[in-house]
């Protein structure tokens, strides 16, 4: 098939036999061929088949190899030899920019075949490693996860409910009664609530306290003393509260208001 | 010379099959793990062996229709419930509403509630709200009928994501930007 | 008082979990067993301590990129292929050379997988990829046409037992791998 002898060069030793395996059977070729991934697949092929150094391409031999093999493409799978020509065009280029006269110190970023070669270099890197992947355990191949079966019961998580939810639940109780335009909540007003219903908790538990025990002048801050003294006027103001003193200067007492037909004020 | 050679790793293959399929397998499906001939006999043998010896464990073998598998114990099954939790449908507007007025004008009675919502308040509305830990009662008032009084809890305080009710969106601003002069 | 008392019992939550989820459970997904607060260290030292409880036995625990699952022992694989025979079609190596391209330039377009391998990409190609669940749409390229980016999934990592893209085998140089000197 082929009459011109290689002549590549293989680490400096001439390379001369003439490779055998180009021949293929007519009818073994188109699947043959679709055992190519494209021309670098098929470059690559060349390559390694006859030992060539892809760091110094003969460039004739292989681009003479590389037309054996897409002309018989063209002869019967037109379609698929679009980008097989592509890469004909570009072997020829590398191999006449080779003739051209050139400065004798030629940097290597200067060689034709530069660019050819990382491409190659790329695509090999890519075949080996995807050959890799495809070698891998996966899971459904070779791994196997636990599966054990369990009853699935539902538990129903409570609903979120964010602060601006709360906001809007309130702005729309005040919208609906007009006459609750008076309610401006502060923040002051709402930690004198806060703190309403923490004295009321203590008192739940206590039952009596001592005035003074409500209060922890070391670790609260003024502000806050000034809250809880508030927080248990509204209380006695809305009568959720009594405070007592026997006399004066004497300990005052808070306690929960009693039922109110045993003790009026 | 046989490749599994003795009860424990025949009894390794069977729980690794039963551990990572994903139905039941039926006794013919496990008879296919060995590639050397076994009897059923021997075969329900092992699976009965196997079936004790996780006995006290989180996982037990058991028999269903289609063959056998290993399934959570039941004890588990709060726990794993957890896992894949389904989210309940929002609160009411009642329940948002009741929420609300305990948050801001708290302690509160029923009465209160009703009066500023306009409606009765739905005993259904508090319990959601008490099961929640939301919200509890702290006194009562000393009015006929002792009344309870509800406040919020360090739960809700929590929950939002609050360190005091100081820091709820005062509504100040509200009234005043509604009500155009 | 406290829902799960003891070591042993945290760590039989835990492999009950693992044992019966068909998908890798994150640190987060682990935590949310648990009703009380645990520490994320303590989390993991009762990982680790469950690991070590099946070092010999049929399932190892390991972590994956999404989390932590219990998987067959490599030895085990040979009985387990027994039970599916009809195994799943190769990908042709037009899929998987786009795979490794994906995977180890990320993200990619198109036209840099097209320019790697030197021919044209089929849109099968791709969708194969994704409905894998094993290539995802990061973002787009800004330059004209914006071409879509495609980057490798978590669940692709999951199903090759990575932890991350740092394990998938290196990349080796065309010359040192295969020129012997």
């Amino acid at each position: 098939m082929i009459e011109t002898p290689l002549n590549a060069k293989i680490k400096g030793e001439d390379f001369t036999d003439l490779p055998k395996d180009l021949y293929i059977p007519p009818d073994a070729l188109e699947v043959y061929l679709e055992a190519f991934e494209g021309p670098l697949d098929l470059l690559l092929y060349l390559i390694r088949k006859h030992n060539l150094d892809i760091l110094d391409i003969p460039m004739a031999d292989l681009t003479r190899q590389y037309m054996v093999y897409v002309e018989k493409m063209r002869a019967i799978k037109l379609e698929l030899a679009g980008d097989y020509l592509l890469m004909s065009a570009m072997l020829i280029e590398i191999k006449s920019r080779m003739l051209l006269p050139k400065p004798t110190e030629i940097a290597i970023d200067d060689d034709p075949r530069a660019e050819l070669v990382r491409r190659l270099m790329e695509y090999e890197a890519i075949k080996l490693v995807a050959q890799r992947l495809d070698e891998m355990p996966k899971v459904g191949e070779g791994v196997s996860v636990a599966s054990a079966y369990f009853q699935h019961i539902s538990q129903v998580q409570p609903p979120e409910v964010s602060l601006d939810d709360l906001a809007e639940a309130w702005r729309s109780v005040l919208k609906r009664a007009s006459h609750f335009q008076h309610h401006k909540v502060g923040r002051a007003e709402l930690s004198v609530r806060e703190h309403m219903s923490i004295i009321l908790r203590r008192l739940k538990a206590d039952n009596l306290l001592e005035f003074t025990q409500l209060f922890d002048v070391v670790n609260d801050g003024i502000p806050k003393l000034v809250v809880y003294f508030l927080a248990i006027l509204e209380l006695a103001r809305e009568g959720l509260l009594r405070i007592t003193q026997q006399q004066a200067f004497s300990p005052i007492y808070i306690q929960i208001a009693l039922d109110l037909n045993k003790n009026h004020e | 010379m046989s490749e599994t050679s003795n009860i424990a790793q025949l009894k390794n293959v069977l729980e690794v099959a039963l551990l990572t399929a994903q139905e039941p397998l039926s006794l013919d499906d496990l008879l296919r793990l060995f590639v050397e001939r076994m009897e059923r006999a021997t075969l329900r043998m092992l699976l009965d062996e196997l079936k004790q010896d996780w006995a006290l464990r989180t996982l037990e073998l058991v028999q269903v229709a289609s063959g056998y598998r290993f399934q959570a114990r039941k004890e588990y099954a709060n726990y794993l419930a957890r896992l894949n939790p389904e989210r309940q449908a929002k609160y009411s507007r009642a329940v948002m509403e009741t929420l609300a007025i305990i948050a801001y004008r708290q302690p509160v009675t029923r009465g209160d509630i009703e009066e500023i919502r306009g409606v009765a308040v739905n005993a259904n509305v508090m319990r959601q709200l008490q099961e929640r830990d939301w919200v509890d009662v702290v006194g009562q008032r000393e009015v006929p009928g002792r009344p309870s009084l509800y406040a919020t809890t360090q739960h809700f305080l929590d929950d939002l994501n609050l360190k005091s009710l100081a820091e709820l969106p005062p509504m100040e601003d509200f009234v005043k930007s509604e009500i155009k002069l």
